[in-house]
């Protein structure tokens, strides 16, 4: 290729977008992506924050009492070997009431009428996948010197399914949406190719080739890919700054996703997915008006 | 140079445009296509292009039967024929300049040589002032030589002008048909569908007439009108 | 009927296609409007249709100033003008038969009005053999004549023609021809721009030459040329 | 307006419909009305399942000690007429342990341990709304006989600040992508008219009126968008059930809208948009076009 037949498609590609069919194609490519990312990081924020409730279900495993105090180390070197443990820490029967103080708030008067600490000793063991914490704990219960294990039975089946449910139901809709997006995106170029079927006529009758023709087109489509893509992230970063922002400062408890690479890789897929969808989308639909 | 074999174009619309054309056409001919409105001139004009293709028959050019091309064969036999369309089909988005040179560029013509090769042949039709019009801003003559100008840049060996002159009037039409004398002398072979009774009956070339679809005349030298 | 004052028409490209024309056409006239490629008789046709205003001056038709109208007058003042285009401007969704059918259908003309008129305007310029095809199935002659079926079809006051035989072989032109002469005797004011010379110099119908936008000839019974 | 020309009007915009570039914007209002749909229902059943949550809110009022029974009888009527409150029921404290029993599971050990049965007698106030539970807290506490109130303070603010968080942040983003949405629907119809733009000046130019040109287009931007808005609805329709059932079958306990009732609203609503949308995108595009 000529490095003048290069500067023309290049010069080509850039007047077609100037071209008010282009033009409308791009304002629907923005946007599509625009939707398309949004509900990206609303996903990625779901499962985050699902992750992250899943995470807080950890066994406590009471100790039988009189234990001595090298029994206890050997229970928790063994309980640290179990497969899927992640971590045990011990918590002595004073430790554990001062926490259920704090963890019962408005029902501490319960405690108050106690004379005595009704706690025994116990581990805290947090697991590498929380959904194992049935077959884990029934382990657990059955190592001497243990005398019953607490996960919150039912309700960690309960908020499994319920997780699951909600991150099946929100990346099921979020690849129909997607695929809707791409529809509409393809649906765009179509029409501005088909605005200029003509023309591509045209040209294949004055002698040029399939590639000659297909090469400004297919740059256009990358363009405006591309473009539109990274106009809509531009608008995308900004939205969900503002709203890691109000989160950080009024519900600090709620886990969004703020790692910058997560966000930056958001990002990229977006382009890429510009790039190849605006040349795939230009390259299917140019085919029929391609056979004069 | 360019033979076709009962050759027949039957449209999707079951029209019959041409029935069993055979002809012959020697390299350097001038030939006139001349018929009433609706006799198959175009049809013919747009087989040797290979815009379309025949229902039957064969079409020969330079040896290759121009039906049996491969796709990718098709542009690189286009680049050969040269030709003014009955509508123009200019590209609207492009300026007269752009139109002409888009010829040139397809072939990868170097670009010191575009820029020298379309003035020139717009200096020819007398379009050199309206070189950054864009077509819907010229009169219909004005876009019928853009598009006379086009066909003829690359030097072409075949030229297929369909109603080359339907939208000039006689002065600028004389202008034009000398230029076709002049590139028809320097080897181009030259078919011509026309109305136009007087260019025929004073150029004294070969006339072929189609009527209904069928070659009714094929006459050296002959006027419009058959000697009958 | 129609009478221009100091009419010029300036494109936006600061091409002045008109300069300072007077004009008077009395009712019932035929007018030959000459002149070469680029003179400027599409846009003087293009002004009496108001499809253009002029950049300055008057044209008064019927005692109104035409570009003085209304937005909401337009249509009804086309309605009385009939006008051939050069490039036919059909619409290629529709049938030959729609797109004269959609000249009357605009006017609300009853369906049994439409079904008869119709089919008689397509048998006077020889198309009722295709009226169900669309216009990317005609001829370039065909198409020509499907405009004329359109714009004579609602028989208007004013007819003005652009090229009418551009595409059309001299035997169906001369058809055409007496076609218009018809229409003229029944009382329509034809104005038509050609180059057809042959046409001209035997019709002896008074005669209009523009050149680079000026009047410079208006004779009555003239030739395609002037007598200098 | 002659019979005759209605036929015309109608016929016209059927025709086309069937063209090709009306084709490709029937796909993208289809989809982008599917795109709205759902965003739509998820955005309906995020505010109804947060309503629930919300409504859970309730008042517990303990007693003084050693109240007489026209006491109790006397403060209830008197609760009762607090405004905001919905509903006041009395809780026995054998009534208050049964529940708390129920209600601790796996910390049933601390009741165990205990002698006696540490609960006052108490009122269950259900509120009108939720939100205010703070005041009517407040107001409650002062009342003579009340001992202490409990509505799981710091939880509740909590809650309420999450709750109106994500209704605020699915509303915004509900907002934006039905806007970008209308956008897209509305570019399809531009494109679509702009490919028949030379169409339109032809029909002007043999002296059809604006109204002649435009009936048929906004006949057809009518069509499309009650066409695409249906068949985007019936799609809803039979995903929606089928998440129903879902839900139904493995966690009755999430409260999905299934109220024959809003479901037919949404489509409603759907329809509705698409025939005004697909009459004003006609009418908005179509006008610099009729300027001839
Ligand atoms: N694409 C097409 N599809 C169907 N029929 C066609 C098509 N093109 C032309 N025809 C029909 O074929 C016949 C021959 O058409 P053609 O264009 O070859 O005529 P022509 O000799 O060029 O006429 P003119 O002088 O009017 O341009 C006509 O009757 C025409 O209606
Ligand atoms: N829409 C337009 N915008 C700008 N310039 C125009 C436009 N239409 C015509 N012109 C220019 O105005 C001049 C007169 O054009 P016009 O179409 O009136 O010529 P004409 O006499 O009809 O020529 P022909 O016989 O070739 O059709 C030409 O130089 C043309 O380039
Ligand atoms: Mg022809
Ligand atoms: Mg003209």
């Amino acid at each position: 290729m000529r490095p003048s037949t290069l500067r023309y498609y290049i010069g080509e590609s850039l007047a077609g977008i100037r071209r008010s069919t282009s033009l409308m194609s791009l304002g629907t490519i923005i946007a599509s992506f625009l939707v398309l990312g949004m509900l990206g990081l609303v996903f990625i924020n779901i499962y985050h924050i699902s992750q992250f409730i899943e995470s807080r279900v950890e066994i406590r495993a009471f100790l039988k009492d009189g234990l001595s105090a090298s029994d206890i180390r050997g229970l928790q070197s063994r309980l640290s070997a179990v497969p899927g443990v992640k971590r045990v820490s011990f918590i002595s029967r004073d430790e554990g009431l001062k926490r259920l103080k704090a963890q019962l708030q408005d029902k501490r008067f319960l405690l108050d009428v106690m004379e005595e600490n009704p706690l025994p000793d116990a581990f805290d063991i947090e697991l590498k996948d929380p959904r194992n914490v049935k077959s884990i704990a029934a382990t657990i219960s059955r190592m001497p010197g243990v005398d019953e294990v607490n996960y919150g039975q039912g309700f960690a089946e309960t908020l499994f399914t319920t997780t699951r449910f909600i991150l099946i139901v929100s990346m099921g809709l979020f690849a129909i949406i997607a695929s809707l997006v791409v529809f509409i995106i393809g649906n765009a170029v179509r029409l501005s190719i088909f605005a200029r079927r003509r023309e591509i006529e045209i040209m294949k009758l004055v002698g040029a080739t399939d590639w000659f023709v297909r090469w400004p087109f297919l740059l256009e489509g990358i363009m405006i890919g591309v473009a539109g893509a990274g106009l809509s992230c531009a608008v995308l970063v900004v939205l969900y700054q503002t709203c890691l922002d109000y989160v950080g400062s009024g519900m600090p408890f709620l886990p969004l996703v703020s790692d910058p690479f997560v966000i930056a890789a958001t990002c990229l897929a977006l382009l890429f997915a510009g790039a190849v969808m605006g040349a795939t989308a230009s390259w299917v639909f140019m085919k029929r008006h391609l056979r004069v | 140079m360019i033979r076709l074999h009962g050759v027949s174009k039957i449209y999707p619309n079951r029209v019959a445009a041409l029935v069993n054309v055979n002809l012959n056409v020697e390299r350097g001919e001038f030939v006139f296509l001349v018929g009433p409105s609706g006799a198959g001139k175009t049809t013919f004009l747009r087989l040797l292009m290979r815009h379309i293709l025949p229902t039957s028959g064969h079409i020969i050019v330079d040896g290759r039967n121009i039906c049996r091309l491969r796709q990718w064969e098709v542009p690189y036999y286009r680049r050969r024929v040269g030709m003014v369309f009955q509508d123009f089909k200019l590209l609207p988005a492009k300026t007269v300049y752009e139109n002409v040179a888009f010829a040139l560029r397809v072939t990868e013509t170097p670009p010191s040589e575009i820029r020298r090769r379309v003035p020139e042949v717009l200096r020819l039709v007398g379009l050199q002032d309206r070189a950054k019009a864009h077509p819907a801003d010229l009169s219909g003559g004005e876009q019928q030589r853009v598009s006379i100008a086009r066909a003829i840049v690359n030097r072409p060996d075949i030229l297929l002008a369909d109603e080359l002159t339907g939208n000039l009037d006689p002065d600028t039409s004389w202008g034009i048909m000398d230029l076709m004398q002049e590139i028809n002398r320097m080897g181009t072979t030259i078919i011509m569908a026309t109305h136009n009774m007087s260019i025929v009956n004073r150029m004294k070339k070969r006339v072929v007439e189609i009527d209904c679809g069928r070659v009714v005349r094929d006459e050296d030298g002959g006027g419009y009108r058959g000697e009958a």
